[in-house]
C-alpha cells in the first residue's frame, strides 16, 4: 500500500556509514521532504538481528550484502529488490593464519570465523584455490563482537573476519594475511535492500534513497575540509578514528559513481557471482532444510534471471541508479 | 486460599495455559503464513515436527552426526560440570562467609562486587585467561552463577536461628563441625532451590558462551541458524531446552523430597 | 572447681535496662533456681553465663578469671523455646553430642563407637519418654515431646555446667515428675551446677539447694525502663531450718508483684 | 566462628582481596606491554584514566553529549524500569501462587517451565513482538529476572509458619487481607534481597539487549568498542557498571533494614 | 447457641494414630480444661476444632451441622508456640484485629475509628501487663511477654470460641492469677466457650466448669503407635458436689501414667 513513513536500519560497517552521516547532518531529511515522505534511520547492533528484522516485517529496508540477501529475506520468502550497490569488498574481508604463511597451510587446523556467512564463503573460495575442502579443516563458530578477543588465546590459530575486527586480528604479532577479499572482487557485495512490494507502491522511497546515497558518498569522496570532515564522523560513529576509518576504507571498493555501480548490475559478472553465492548456499543448507537444487530461490538480474522464475524473491534493479546517474531523481 | 483442588483439577488447571499458548501460537502461525507463504518466524507445528524429525533421526548431510544428541551431549556435558563446581563454591564460600565473621569481611564484599560484573563484557579477559575451549564454557557458567549462590546461601547461613549454632557449641563441636553437621545439612535444602532457580540461568550462559565460539551444542546451533532465522529449527531446540531444564528442576526437587524430608513438612498443605 | 561469679553486672537493650547490679556467686555443685516475674531478665542471665549475651557492664568471672566468651561443651543448655536440631531425627539429635565430641573432622561415628553411643542415646531416649518417636523428625513431635528431647539432648554430654530455662513448663505433672527423677540423681553423681529458670514454686524448691528472686526493685513511673531488676532473695535451701515448714507460701507470696 | 573482627580490621580485610586483583591486574598488564607495546587487552592503568577522563569530561564532538552521562542516564532508567515492573509482578504472581493453591495449580507449573526458557534464544520474537525501541529492553530484563522472582517468592510464601495464616484467618482476615496485611510485608525483606540477587542478572539482560538493538546505553558502547577490542574504553565501563550496580545493591540493603527492622534482628550479632 | 460435637473422631499421622474414638458434646458457653500426657493429642484435639487439621474419620459438628473447614473470626486461638507476627509491634499485633474486621481492601483505619481501636488495644496491652513494651517487635520480649502478647491479640475480637493452648505455660504464678483474672470474666460477660489445654491442674479445676483427661486406654507393647489416646475422664464441675473438697489430688493421681 502506498506509505508516506519508511523505516531502514543499518549496522556499522565502513561501507554503510553514510546512512547515519546523512540522517545526522540533514541529507535524509531534505530528500524526504523532497518527496513529502519520512524516513527514519535505525541504527541495530546485531547484523544478523536487523536482517532478521527486517525479514520479519519490521523495516523496509536494511543494509546488508549480497549473500545474506539471498538466504535470510529471500529464502524466507521476503521479496526483496536491492536498489543500491554500494560498494564490495576488495579486501575487507580476510583469512589470517597464526601459524603458516600460504593459505594451503591452513589445512588441518582449527579455524574461527561467523559459520554461514560471508567469511565462511570467503574461506570457501580461498579454499578451492589451494586444491583444500572444508572436510581438511574444523570450522569453529565465533561470534564477530568477540573474534578480536578470540585471536588473541593461544589455541586459536586461523581467523576469517571482516573490518574492522581484520586490522586488529592481522596486526597481531606473527599474523599473516594469507588470504582476502581483493581475489575475489565484486563477490562481496554491500546492498541497500528494500521490500519488493514497497518498492513497487512507493517508487519515491527508493528515488529519495538513491538521492540520500549519492549526495552523501559525493561528500565522502571529496579530499578537502568537508570530506575529511565527513569521514571523521563516519569513523567517530563506527567506533574508530580517522586514521582506522580510512584505512578501511582502502580496502573497500565504493561505487562513488553511479553509473558505475548501475553498470556493474546490468554487467555479467553479477550473474556468474550470484550463481557461486547461490551454489555455496544450496550446499550448506541456507536456502532453507527442504530445498532440494539451488534453483529453489529465483535471483532476477537485469541480464538473466536465476532459477526458478515462479519463484523470483531476491532482485538487483538497476533502474534507481540509472536515475541518479542521469540527474532525473 | 483454603480453596485446594483435587488432583484432576489440579492437572486441568496446570494445563490450560499452556494449551491457550498453543492456540494462540497456531493462530499467529497461521496468519503469517497466509500472508507469506514462505514465512520461517512462526512456522506452522507440521514443519517444526518435520524439522525434529530429520535433527532427532537423520545424519547431517555435511558430518553425519544425529545433530540434536550431539548437540545435547556437549551441552549437558558442560551444564553438568558448570553446576556442579558452581554449587560446590557455592557452597563453601557460602556458608564460610556467612558463619565467619572473618570470612564474611574478607570476602563478603568481594563477592558483592564479583557479582556485579557483567560476565559478558569481560569475556575477552576470561578468553585469555580459560582459552577458548571447552573449559571457557564452563568458566561462564560458573562466573555468572556463583556470585548468587554464594551470596543467596551466606545471606541464608547468616540467617539461622543464633540458638542452633549455640547450642551445637555447647554440645562440643568445633566451628568445622557446626559448619559440617549443623549448617550443611540444613542449607542443602536451600541450596537445592536455588540450584533450581539457577537452571535457567545456567542455560543462558552455556547458550551465551556457545554462541560466542563452539562446534557443537544446543546454543552454538541456535544461534547457527539464527543467522537465516529458521524458527524451525530454533523453536524446537528452545522447547527441548525447556524441558531437560524442567525435567533437571523436577529431578532436583524430586532428590531434595527424598534426601530432607524434614525440610518439606511445611509444605504438605 | 567452677565458682561462677557476677561482679556488679549490668545489662542494657538500647534505652532499656534489663539487668542491674547483679552480684552473685554460684559455687561449684550448686542447683540454683531462678524465679521471678515475666521479662525480669532470667533468660538474659541465663544467656550470660552461657556466653551468648555480653554485659555491659560489669564482669562475669569463672574461677576469677575472665569467662571465654564462646559457647562450649563444658555448659549444657535447653532454651525456653526449646529448640532441637529439625534436621535431625529424635535419635539424630541425641547422637550428635556423642559424635561431635569423638571425632574431629567428619563428627561421625563408625563401628563399635557407634553402636556404644546409639546404645547410650536410646537409653537417654527412652528416659525421658521418647522410646517410640525415635525415628521422628522435631516437626512431628508435640510441644512436651520436643521439650523432652531438649532435655535428652542437652544431658547426653553430661555437661559441668548446666543452664535450663524453664524446661518443664510444657509437661503434665507425671512426666514433670520423671523429669526431676531423671535430672535429680544426674546432678548429684555428677557433681554439675545447675541453674534452672521456673516458674513453678513447688518445684523451685524441690529440687534446688539454692534460690534466687529476680525483680525490679525501683521503680520510675516516668520512665519504666530506667531500673532494671536485681536479686531480691537469696535463699540457701540446704540449711534445711531456714526453710520454713509450710515455707514456699511465704516466698511465694513475697515474689508476686 | 566466634571471632568477631573489629570495625577497622574489617575494612581492611574487605579491601585486601581488591588490592590483591589490583596488583595482579598491573603486573599482567607490564608484561603484556612488554612483549607487545601495542596490546591493547590489559591497558596500564594510566591508559584507562586518560580514556575515562575523556568519556566523563569531555562532550561528544557530533552530539555534544557527554558519552558516559548519556549512556549512563539511558541504561539506568531502563534498569530501572525493567527492575521495577519485574519486582512488581514477582511480588503479586508469587504471593498468588504461593498462597492460593488454585493459582499454585494454574501458574506454578507455567511458571517454573517459563522461567526456564533462555530469554536469549528466542530474542527475535521478543524484538518482533515488542518492537526495538526502549519497550524491548525493558521487556528483555523483565522476561529474564521475573520468573526467578516468581519462584522464589511463591517458594517463600509457601514456606511461612502455617499458623500465622490460620492466626490471622481467626482475626477475621480475608484471603486478601491476608495477602496485603500478613503475608506481603513478612515478604518484602525477602524481595528486597531478592531484588540485590538479581541486579547482577538484570543488568546483564540490559547489556545484552543493548548489544542487539540500541544506540545509547553503557551495552551500547561496550559493545561497539569491542570490535576493535579497546579494552581501555570496555574495563572503565566494566567497573561503572559494577560500581552502579553496588551502590544500587547498598541502596537496596539500607532501605531493607531502615523498612523492616524486624527482619534484622537476627543479623545484629 | 452453638455446640460442637465429636463424633467417633480419630486422627492419624501415617501409621500412628493419635485420637480414637473421641464422641464429646461442648455445649455453648463452657469452659472446658483439657489436660493430658504429653503426646496425648491435646494440641490435635485444639486443631481440629480450629479447622486447621482434619479428622482422618467420624465428624466434627457445629450445631448438628458439618463444620466450617476454614478458621474463621468465631474462633479465637494462643497456640502452644505462641505465634505472635513478628513483622508488627506489640501495639499493632493487638490492632491488626480491629483493622481486619472493619475495612475490607486496605484492611487499615484512619482517623476515628482507628483512635478508638488503639484505645481498645492499649487497654489490652495495658490489662497483660506489656504496657510499656507496646512499640517492641516480638523478637525484643522474653518468652512470657510473646505469650501474654498472644492472649491479648485472641481476645481483642472476642471470638464465640476460644482455645488456649497451654497459654499460661510460660507465667510466673503473679502475672498467671492476672491473665485469670482477665479471661475469667471476659468469659461470663461474653458466654463464650473456652477449651483450654493445661498441666496446671489447680488451674484446669479452677477455671474451668468441666474438665477431660486424654489419655491411651489400650497399649499394643509390640506396636505402640496402634492405639491413640480418648478420653478417660470427664467431670462436670459445676455441680461443686462431684467434686471433693480436696478433689484434685484424686484426679491428679489417676491422671498419672
Ligand atoms: N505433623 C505431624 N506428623 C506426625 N505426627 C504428629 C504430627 N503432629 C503431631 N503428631 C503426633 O501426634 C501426637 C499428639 O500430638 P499433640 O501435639 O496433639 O500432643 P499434645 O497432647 O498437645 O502434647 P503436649 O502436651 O506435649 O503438647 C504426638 O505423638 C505427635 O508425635
Ligand atoms: N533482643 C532484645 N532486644 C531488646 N530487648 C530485649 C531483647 N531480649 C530481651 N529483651 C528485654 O529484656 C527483658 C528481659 O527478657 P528475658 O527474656 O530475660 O525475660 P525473662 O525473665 O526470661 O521472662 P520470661 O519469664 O517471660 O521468659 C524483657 O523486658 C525484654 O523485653
Ligand atoms: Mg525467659
Ligand atoms: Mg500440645
Amino acid at each position: 500500500e502506498k506509505k508516506t513513513e519508511f523505516n531502514i536500519a543499518w549496522t556499522i560497517y565502513v561501507g554503510w556509514m553514510p546512512w547515519p552521516y546523512a540522517a545526522d547532518s540533514g541529507i535524509v531529511k531534505k530528500w524526504a521532504d523532497k518527496y513529502g515522505i519520512k524516513i527514519n534511520v535505525t541504527q541495530i547492533n546485531d547484523y544478523v538481528e536487523s536482517i532478521n528484522q527486517y525479514t520479519a516485517g519490521k523495516f523496509d529496508g536494511v543494509t546488508v550484502t549480497n549473500m545474506d540477501a539471498l538466504t535470510i529475506p529471500a529464502a524466507g520468502g521476503v521479496d526483496t529488490t536491492a536498489v543500491i550497490m554500494g560498494d564490495y569488498s576488495n579486501g575487507n574481508d580476510g583469512i589470517v593464519l597464526k601459524k603458516g604463511q600460504t593459505l594451503a597451510d591452513i589445512k588441518g587446523q582449527k579455524v574461527n570465523l561467523v559459520e554461514l556467512s560471508v567469511s565462511h564463503y570467503l574461506l570457501a573460495r580461498g579454499l578451492s584455490t589451494v586444491k583444500l575442502s572444508e572436510k581438511d579443516i574444523k570450522i569453529v563458530n565465533t561470534s564477530d563482537a568477540d573474534i578480536v578477543a578470540a585471536s588473541k588465546t593461544k589455541d586459536t590459530t586461523a581467523i576469517v573476519t571482516w573490518n574492522p575486527q581484520l586490522l586488529e586480528v592481522k596486526s597481531e604479532p606473527g599474523a599473516t594475511l594469507v588470504y582476502d577479499s581483493s581475489k575475489i572482487p565484486g563477490e562481496i557485495e554491500d546492498l541497500l535492500v528494500v521490500n519488493t512490494q514497497t518498492l513497487k507502491d512507493n517508487p519515491d522511497f527508493a528515488r529519495a534513497l538513491v538521492g540520500i546515497w549519492y549526495d552523501t558518498i559525493a561528500l565522502m569522496k571529496d579530499t578537502g575540509e568537508k570530506g575529511k570532515a565527513a569521514r571523521e564522523a563516519m569513523a567517530k560513529l563506527s567506533g574508530t578514528d580517522l586514521a582506522g576509518f580510512e584505512s578501511q576504507l582502502k580496502t573497500t571498493h565504493m561505487y562513488y559513481d553511479p553509473k558505475d555501480a548501475a553498470s556493474f548490475v546490468t554487467g555479467p559478472d553479477l550473474v556468474k557471482t550470484m550463481d557461486l553465492v547461490r551454489g555455496f548456499s544450496f550446499e550448506h543448507n541456507l536456502l532453507g532444510e527442504k530445498v532440494t537444487s539451488k534453483d529453489a530461490v529465483g535471483i532476477e538480474t537485469p541480464t538473466k534471471t536465476l532459477g526458478s522464475a515462479k519463484n523470483v524473491k531476491l532482485r538487483f534493479d538497476p533502474s534507481y541508479m540509472k536515475l541518479a546517474a542521469d540527474g532525473k531523481l | 486460599m483454603n480453596v485446594v483442588p483435587g488432583r484432576g483439577a489440579r492437572i486441568i488447571l496446570a494445563m490450560l495455559p499452556f494449551i491457550l499458548i498453543a492456540i494462540i501460537y497456531v493462530i499467529g502461525s497461521a496468519e503469517r503464513r497466509a500472508a507469506n507463504p514462505d514465512d520461517k518466524l512462526l512456522p506452522p507445528v507440521s514443519e517444526m515436527v518435520v524439522t525434529s524429525k530429520r535433527l532427532v533421526a537423520e545424519p547431517d548431510r555435511r558430518s553425519g552426526d544425529y545433530v540434536l544428541w550431539t548437540d545435547t551431549a556437549a551441552s549437558l556435558r558442560r551444564l553438568a560440570l558448570g553446576l556442579g563446581i558452581s554449587a560446590l563454591a557455592g557452597l563453601i564460600l557460602g556458608i564460610a562467609i556467612g558463619l565467619l565473621p572473618v570470612a564474611g569481611a574478607g570476602f563478603g564484599t568481594l563477592v558483592a562486587v564479583l557479582s556485579m560484573i557483567p560476565p559478558m563484557a569481560v569475556l575477552p579477559i576470561l578468553f585469555i585467561v580459560f582459552g577458548l575451549g571447552e573449559l571457557s564454557k564452563v568458566v561462564l557458567i560458573i562466573v555468572g552463577i556463583t556470585p548468587m549462590l554464594v551470596r543467596d546461601i551466606s545471606l541464608e547461613v547468616a540467617g539461622m536461628p543464633r540458638e542452633q549454632l549455640i547450642k551445637a557449641q555447647t554440645l562440643g563441636a568445633s566451628t568445622w563441625q557446626v559448619a559440617i553437621r549443623v549448617v550443611l545439612p540444613q542449607i542443602m535444602p536451600r541450596l537445592i532451590k536455588c540450584l533450581r532457580l539457577m537452571i535457567g540461568p545456567a542455560f543462558l550462559f552455556l547458550i551465551s558462551a556457545e554462541a560466542i565460539a563452539a562446534d557443537a551444542g544446543l546454543g552454538y546451533r541456535i544461534f547457527l541458524v539464527r543467522r537465516y532465522l529458521s524458527m524451525d529449527v530454533i523453536l524446537p531446540y528452545v522447547a527441548w531446552i525447556t524441558l531437560l531444564a524442567y525435567l533437571l528442576d523436577l529431578a532436583l526437587s524430586l532428590i531434595g523430597r527424598r534426601a530432607f524430608p524434614w525440610a518439606y513438612e511445611q509444605e504438605a498443605r | 572447681m567452677s565458682t561462677l561469679s557476677f561482679r556488679n553486672v549490668w545489662v542494657e537493650f538500647g534505652d532499656q535496662v534489663v539487668l542491674e547490679r547483679i552480684n552473685l556467686e554460684i559455687a561449684s555443685g550448686t542447683f540454683l533456681s531462678v524465679v521471678g516475674p515475666s521479662g525480669a531478665g532470667k533468660s538474659t542471665l541465663l544467656h550470660l553465663i552461657l556466653g551468648q549475651q555480653r554485659p555491659t557492664q560489669g564482669r562475669v568471672l569463672l574461677d576469677g578469671k575472665p569467662f571465654p566468651a564462646e559457647p562450649g561443651p563444658d555448659r549444657g543448655i535447653v532454651f525456653q523455646r526449646y529448640s532441637v536440631f529439625p534436621h535431625l531425627t529424635v535419635l539424630g539429635n541425641v547422637l550428635l553430642g556423642y559424635e561431635l565430641a569423638e571425632r574431629g573432622f567428619t563428627a561421625r561415628l563408625l563401628g563399635e563407637p557407634r553402636r556404644k553411643a546409639i546404645e547410650k542415646s536410646l537409653a537417654l531416649i527412652e528416659a525421658v519418654g521418647l522410646g517410640q518417636h525415635r525415628d521422628k523428625y522435631p516437626s512431628a513431635l508435640s510441644g512436651g515431646m520436643q521439650q523432652r528431647l531438649a532435655i535428652a539432648q542437652a544431658i547426653a554430654k553430661r555437661p559441668r555446667v548446666l543452664l535450663l530455662d524453664e524446661p518443664f513448663g510444657a509437661l503434665d505433672p507425671g512426666t514433670r515428675a520423671q523429669m526431676h527423677a531423671l535430672i535429680k540423681p544426674l546432678w548429684r553423681d555428677l557433681k554439675m551446677t545447675i541453674v534452672m529458670v521456673t516458674h513453678d514454686i513447688k518445684e523451685a524448691f524441690g529440687l534446688a539447694t539454692r534460690l534466687i528472686a529476680l525483680d525490679r526493685t525501683r521503680h520510675d513511673p516516668q520512665a519504666p525502663e530506667r531500673f532494671g531488676a536485681n536479686i531480691t532473695y537469696d535463699l540457701d535451701l540446704t540449711r534445711d531450718s531456714t526453710v520454713p515448714v509450710l515455707g514456699f507460701t511465704k516466698a511465694e507470696a513475697e515474689i508476686r508483684p
